[in-house]
């Protein structure tokens, strides 16, 4: 195990506090030496202040990688106490990262399959993450990629025109109709009557349970990243499980967060 | 100061030095090798294993709680079969290898806490392990508050606590420690009945049941409506039960609850604790026991103390 | 929404608001009257009183611990007779005065908490404080972690519980909450015990029994090793044990522990009590008490409650 | 009561913060409002973010007082983790204070009388400001002053201009001799040999005692400010307790800090 170690308690510095959006920020990390390459849709258990409701990491999914730089993003949705105060970090500021954590989003077998991702709120993150890894790994995707995004409105719609600079086509549903299809993604044509090899999806779990219901009914396989609560991160707790299809307990925090849609029994 | 001496004794078991992890917050050890030097550590209690395997309970299973956090996790577990056949054999050859390669002395103890709901099936796990040469020891979960039948049932009442004391200690010829839970009036009282059971040690605190509530859905945030309570919280009612304890019986005394840093340890020593484990804090800083076990060295060096066991029980 | 109701009861006693401050974190009442609008609260437990005055125990008193504190105050107090004459008048004065003022609806309880050593004493002081016209009712505290004989003795059997609990019922007839130990096994043996003595409430929990050791020093930082824990700390496990005697009894339960926030005391009320206590958290912010009344009425507001008794035991 | 409420939990600014020393900064507290009068030796309780280590309010002596201005100063020794976020604080950020807290310095019955004034460490902070009192006041105390400062060495006197700036004869001991006499206070001769009416101290407990022994072998009475540590800070928890004389507890917030040393068990 030790001559293949990989993770590690990484001390990283604040390089940028970009806000994107009034509840989100993107926080660009660099390390003092190269990293460890991590899969789009893997984690990191961020070290924040001991507070009176919280002691523990908070778990946030990867947005950006850029390993052989040791650079990193992430996307910070200010919910909890923790996440207030990592929204607040400054340029210089060291954060403690146990990085990288988790089993990430699978590549498709072929460089040509056809894909589509969906994603919601800062299910973005892990998403754009993989759009990127996709598009500018040594040997790029050739195959057609959509990205649908979800929100309540065309204000919370987030990095649409990086998508669309990508080489993806950018699609949208706002529940108010402000921007794209009016409703939830699962109504969005290309969901409904695309043409896909693979679906991947990361946001509301009632989002990513109906997507996947949409791909398995056209069989196609999916992916989905689960937000479960955890404490450790790392398989030792056993607090993140999720039940699969034969009510057998799988690890969120190791054999995930990334599963296939049709393992699970949620 | 040249030379300190970290060695310490759980009774016929001597440890390089006296911190361990605590069962349930380690897992099989080898998840936290790429985090922390295994072979730092005076030993490891790995989790909660019961005779057959466990799936536990359904999630949620954890909520943070002020200074804390609750779990239900119920002894998932793999079983005591896969765990001396598959689990065992690496996690010894990793601590070997390691051995080999920083000479830090006596080797780090594997201990096994052991959980069931039958004194029966509590018999025949004691028996598979003590068969298990990897094993240096184990520790007897008659406190789980977390499994409906037995654990909790068991370690309540200092006549039932007995009972599976001396059924288990006839099966295993090991070092046996006995975990406490903290959820009784008389602490003192099942402790010195483990002892009259045989038991060459007790290890305390399990969790302190405790309870936490979503007021928005008005309804337990656990899966199981309560749970185990562990973390710094617990540290005061941890620190005065070792106490008790340690006053009440004559076996050492295995101290934990709520310990985050080396003056934690410290403390649980001065009060009658030959060893203390580390528990949650593993889940904050996966390094934690290993940084402990430096900040107990450092102490000394500073106080000019040469010998950890002349800490022990000092309060 | 228009008309919200916060009114509850505690058996006979009609509150007009849950919210009550806890015995020994509010002095006599008027040391938080330059800070807090007394009479915005549902009651008060005015601190814990014995027949004859008491000098407590030797500084230090008081130690800091993660998400809360110890404290071995041992029941200072001026005395059950001293309170009737001196202390009560006063405080009955100012909450007339500000009630004439503000028109809130019912008085501000005030509530006394009662301690001893001997049934006798016990027994002697409910005498006078039945007596006491200002008194609109006693909380019976069979669970001071802080003195030897009496206090905790008390509240750890269910057999010596009842006793005091009926000896005393039998001397005040006003409204009778006792404050049970979670020091305990089972508290809702407890519960049960008390209630079939004629209580007509219990209020829990009472501190945790805990301890803290100065390493530098080698020795325990209060004055008497020991001592009670209180805070956010101890929440969880005081839920879990609300939530466990409000199913075991018939009479009202009161609720406390590590209450900070309106939050937190919904989730007290959600899990089976007619009313809370805050204790520590006055110590933070002397406004707490009333701060969480008005938080408690904003949450009804946000989610259209308009009587506050259908929150209570919905879990 | 309430017509003569004093008391109350003051929502301040802070306008400065200038460290004095590696270990003390002095932080300028502005009201929106004019304050109640406060006397030297009464003190706040500040609140701070709860830690893992503390949930309460620190408790710190008042350092100097405007009321009409709506102003205060506080000496911050940094030790705990309390103290080492306040000492922290930048102007604009906000504090919430319980003003004024406890029984501070009573003045001497004679405008003529002789004071000795003598502190150590943060004891610094109230003397200071009795000082100022004396001598800024409406009538202005016209008999002598002397200052006398205790520290571990010449760096670590604090405030030797401004108290001579203040009229004060300005004395100092160390227990290197880096300045001043060399030793503990009790050996200066302005303690052993100078005729004083009341004595003024503030610093660690054993000074103080020392202190008050001299004085009281003097037959002079001695003033002592104690730091005992505190829940509430207002009377009602009972934790801060001291024996008297007669062995009875006496409320060191309330009745206290500040003490006649001969009514003291300790």
């Amino acid at each position: 195990m030790d001559t293949q170690t990989k993770r590690a308690d990484v001390a990283f510095t604040v390089v940028e506090n970009r806000r994107l959006h009034p509840r989100f920020v993107r926080l660009t990390l660099q390390a003092a030496d190269g990293l460890q390459p991590a899969q789009a849709g893997q984690f990191v258990q961020v070290r924040v202040p001991s507070s009176l409701h919280s002691f523990l990491r908070v778990p946030i999914s990867l947005h950006e990688i850029d390993a052989a730089q040791g650079r990193i993003a992430l996307l910070i949705q200010e919910v909890g106490e923790g996440s207030r105060w990592l929204s607040s970090r400054a340029a210089g500021d060291r954060l403690d990262v146990l990085y990288p954590l988790g089993t990430g989003f699978r590549r498709p077998a072929s460089a040509e399959a056809s894909l589509l991702l969906v994603g919601g709120g800062c299910g973005m993150a892990p998403l754009y993450g993989l759009l990127k890894q996709l598009k500018q790994g040594p040997k790029p995707h050739a195959g057609r990629i959509a990205f649908l995004t979800g929100a309540r409105t065309a204000a919370d719609l987030l990095m649409q025109d990086e998508i669309a600079a990508l080489g993806a086509e950018a699609y949208a549903c706002t529940e108010d109709g402000s921007a794209g299809e009016k409703g939830l993604v699962t109504v969005h044509p290309v969901l409904q009557e695309g043409a896909f090899d693979q679906v991947y999806t990361c946001g509301p779990t009632p989002m990513m349970k109906a997507v996947a219901a949409v791909a398995q009914a056209k069989r196609v396989p999916c992916q989905v990243s689960l937000e479960n609560k955890m404490a450790c991160g790392i398989g030792a707790c056993l607090c993140c499980v999720t039940p699969d299809k034969d009510q057998h307990h799988r690890c969120v925090c190791t054999e995930g967060p990334v599963f296939d849609a049709d393992i699970l029994g949620w | 100061m040249s030379k300190l001496n970290l060695q310490t004794d759980i009774g016929r078991l001597t440890l390089k030095n006296p911190v361990m992890t605590a069962s349930g917050t380690f897992g099989y050890g080898l998840e936290y090798a790429d985090f922390c030097h295994l072979n730092a550590l005076g030993g490891m209690v790995l989790k909660g294993t019961t005779l057959h395997p466990r799936e536990g309970n359904p999630y949620p299973r954890m909520a943070e709680t002020p200074a804390g956090m609750l779990n239900a996790v119920g002894l998932q577990n793999k079983g005591v079969k896969t765990l001396i056949k598959d689990l065992l054999p690496p996690l010894e050859a990793h601590l070997k290898a390691a051995e080999a390669a920083d000479k830090t002395g006596l080797p780090t103890r594997i201990l096994v806490n052991l959980s069931g709901s039958t004194v029966e099936d509590y018999v025949e796990a004691a028996t598979l392990l003590d068969a298990a040469e990897a094993v240096s020891g184990v520790e007897l979960n008659i406190s789980c508050p977390n499994v409906k039948q037995g654990g909790m049932a068991f370690g309540t009442r200092p006549d039932t606590a007995a009972e599976v004391v001396s059924a288990v200690r006839k099966a295993y010829r090991g070092p046996l420690l006995v975990k406490l839970s903290p959820n009784v009036t008389d602490i003192a009282e099942m402790a010195r009945a483990v002892e009259g059971a045989g038991a060459d040690g007790v290890a305390l605190i399990n969790t302190l049941l405790g309870m936490e509530v979503d007021i928005e859905k008005a309804k337990p945030v656990l899966s199981t409506i309560t749970g185990g309570l562990s973390g710094p919280c617990v540290r005061p009612v941890a620190l005065r039960m070792v106490w008790q304890v340690a006053k009440a019986v004559k076996i050492p005394v295995v101290g934990m609850g709520g310990i985050v840093d080396a003056r934690d340890a410290i403390a649980f020593l001065m009060v009658g604790a030959s060893a203390v484990e580390v528990g949650t804090a593993n889940f904050e800083d996966p390094a934690s026991a290993e940084k402990i076990a430096a900040g107990i060295a450092a102490y000394m060096e500073r106080k000019g103390i040469a010998d950890v066991r002349s800490l022990i029980g000092v309060i």
